[in-house]
């Protein structure tokens, strides 16, 4: 099996798994929209099903699950990103777990809501108008009793601009696929490369959108990469034309 | 928990009669007249509760004793071949004391920032409020059309319905004409923009709707 | 469960209580909270009937015992701060044939936990709402607005709409005022539980400080 052959069924989103990282990663689909716990969950059945791990696929699941949830809690935490940055783990960890709690707790919530809605089930109430002629007597409000100035003060405070918000550590995280396919494609000239060549000293989510512009790549039929083993050093081969085929194959499974 | 039905043992007044006690199937067809806006031909009754007509007739005649006038302040009236709920002319000043309250609350918040926009932008359109707003403005505007506060006028260029106040609208405020509503700068944040108000509020509005990549800021 | 349960076993009026007999000012109340849309507080009967609250309450009681289950089709209910008429389960099943349509769709998990949220912290915003559930909350927030059960209550500081709860929620899940949620800390976990699950995280924390490949925990 291939990880992008992975079939999603979401609340969000239906289909394969590399469709969705591309849609993610184009900003079609909102990643705050997106259950990523269900992604996983689709993940770990699928792989009872087959009934036997395959690392290199395992592997190159948690690297892109690591990088949309890490891309995920950017999002979230966002104005305030730069400062949980500075925290010690003790101090992350305390906020981390104030946040589960609360989630948590209205989950619990929300638990008793539904609990109060199923006991009013058949409970139901007129929802008939009263007789013309009593709706007659309610009275219109009288001439002048609104004051214009709460239209003023409307327009106020829809004049206000929200806070900006500061961009800067995610605009320099920010990657796409498209300049990672050219910078593969760059390196893929020499005929072959190593993957560790193409994201040395990157940060995580880089690496994580070159490994998705390599699958792009290999879709493509430009490139094939080879592992001799696991952990091992991925070289990565240019597709010379006419032998697209036979040795991806054998390799890129 | 207070949602429940409330009971004691009160006795009742001396004079009045209670009428019958109600079996089932007549508690059922109560339940119905009380919720049918119109009213209801006992072969509708019958069908609803599954059962015989001729049953629903009996049910009738214990309802008919229950809900006469002075056993009850609803009674039942047979109408257009059907049966219906109503209540007596002995509750009628009652009535139109409650009706005639007046109201709390004559404007929501999002009623008055839709009206706001539509008096000193009109005509505007319906997507034009929205975008202002950031949220949808579609129940606010309605209630503001049923209470003539608002109108439409015209489309447009894309074709949406456009919207103006009413004369209805000014007399509720107290102007004599739209110039006199006030100007906004007292409450203005930055008032040194100096773009057209339009274009400020719609810019506003997409900044919070989401110009950021996050529902920061809260 | 259907008309044939009703039509099998029904019990002859003899056996069910006639609830009492309704005096005049009974009678009045009766007829307004038929024709009133939503709740009425006691005192807005008793200025409605012209007349004392205390002689309202009396009124009320009375009212109690001949709408209560079993005795009627039609409940006197304590909701949303007022008291208002309503049915109950036992004419569901003819309510539903009459209408042809389920008294109300269900909610979502999405929809329920973004209700708990608004009802819990009120008023609150959608970015906050947002933050805590860790999803987006629009679609469940609009579905919630259509339904009536949300409603706009201004802006925050920010500019964001904020939300609360309607009468028509309370109405809904059978309750008299919003204080009558239980206390959301009582789904807190113990302080065991709490200690655990905070030396699970710190370790956590520490491996990936460590340099280790983060742990694709959620």
């Amino acid at each position: 099996m291939t990880l992008p052959a992975l079939d999603l069924d979401l609340d969000v989103f239906s289909g394969p798994f590399d469709l969705l990282l591309a849609l993610v990663l184009r900003e079609e689909i909102d990643l705050l929209e997106l259950e990523l716990a269900d992604v996983v969950l689709a993940y770990l059945d699928h792989l009872e099903g087959r009934g036997e791990l395959d690392l290199e696929t395992a592997t190159e699941f948690i690297v892109l699950i690591a990088a949309l949830l890490e891309l995920k809690s950017r999002l979230m935490l966002a104005d305030d990103e730069q400062e949980l940055l500075d925290l010690d783990p003790g101090e992350a960890a305390e906020e981390l777990l104030e946040r589960m709690l609360q989630a948590r707790r209205f989950r619990s919530a929300s638990t008793h809501l539904q609990q109060l809605f199923a006991r009013e089930a058949g409970v139901r109430f007129r929802s008939a108008p009263p007789a013309a002629h009593l709706r007659k007597a309610i009275p219109a409000p009288a001439d002048g009793s609104e004051s214009p100035a709460v239209l003023g003060a409307a327009i106020g405070r829809l004049l206000r601009m929200p806070p900006v918000i500061s961009l800067r550590h995610i605009s320099t995280q920010r990657v796409t696929v498209a300049e990672r396919l050219s910078h593969l494609r760059t390196l893929l000239r020499r005929g072959r490369f190593s993957f560790e060549e193409a994201v040395h000293g990157e940060d995580r989510m880089t690496v994580a959108v070159t490994v998705f512009a390599l699958l792009e790549l290999y879709k493509r039929g430009e490139a094939w990469w080879q592992q001799d083993e696991s952990f091992g050093e991925i070289a990565v081969h240019a597709v010379a034309s006419g032998r697209v085929g036979a040795s991806i194959g054998a390799s890129a499974g | 928990m207070s949602g429940d039905e409330i009971a004691s043992d009160a006795p009742g007044p001396a004079g009045a009669k209670p009428g019958p006690a109600l079996d089932e199937l007549a508690c059922t067809i109560e339940a119905l007249l009380f919720l049918a806006p119109d009213p209801l031909t006992p072969q509708e009754l019958a069908d609803a509760a599954a059962v015989e007509q001729d049953r629903v007739s009996d049910a009738l005649l214990l309802l008919a004793q229950r809900h006469a006038p002075g056993a009850s302040g609803i009674h039942l009236r047979e109408l257009a071949g059907g049966y219906t709920f109503a209540t007596g002319p002995e509750s009628e000043d009652a009535a139109k004391r409650l009706f005639s309250r007046p109201r709390a609350a004559t404007l929501t918040p999002a009623q008055a920032e839709t009206l706001a926009i539509v008096a000193y932008l009109q005509p505007v359109s319906r997507p034009e409020i929205t975008r202002i707003r950031g949220v949808s403005a579609d129940s606010a505007a309605s209630t503001l059309l049923e209470r003539g506060l608002i109108e439409e006028s015209g489309r447009s260029q894309f074709g949406a319905v456009m919207y103006r106040t009413t004369s209805q609208f000014l007399k509720l405020f107290g102007l004599n004409a739209i110039d006199e509503l006030p100007d906004v700068a007292q409450w203005d944040p930055t008032p040194e923009e100096e773009a057209q108000l339009r274009e400020r509020l719609l810019r506003a509005g997409e900044a919070r709707a989401g110009g950021g990549p996050a529902p920061a800021s809260e």
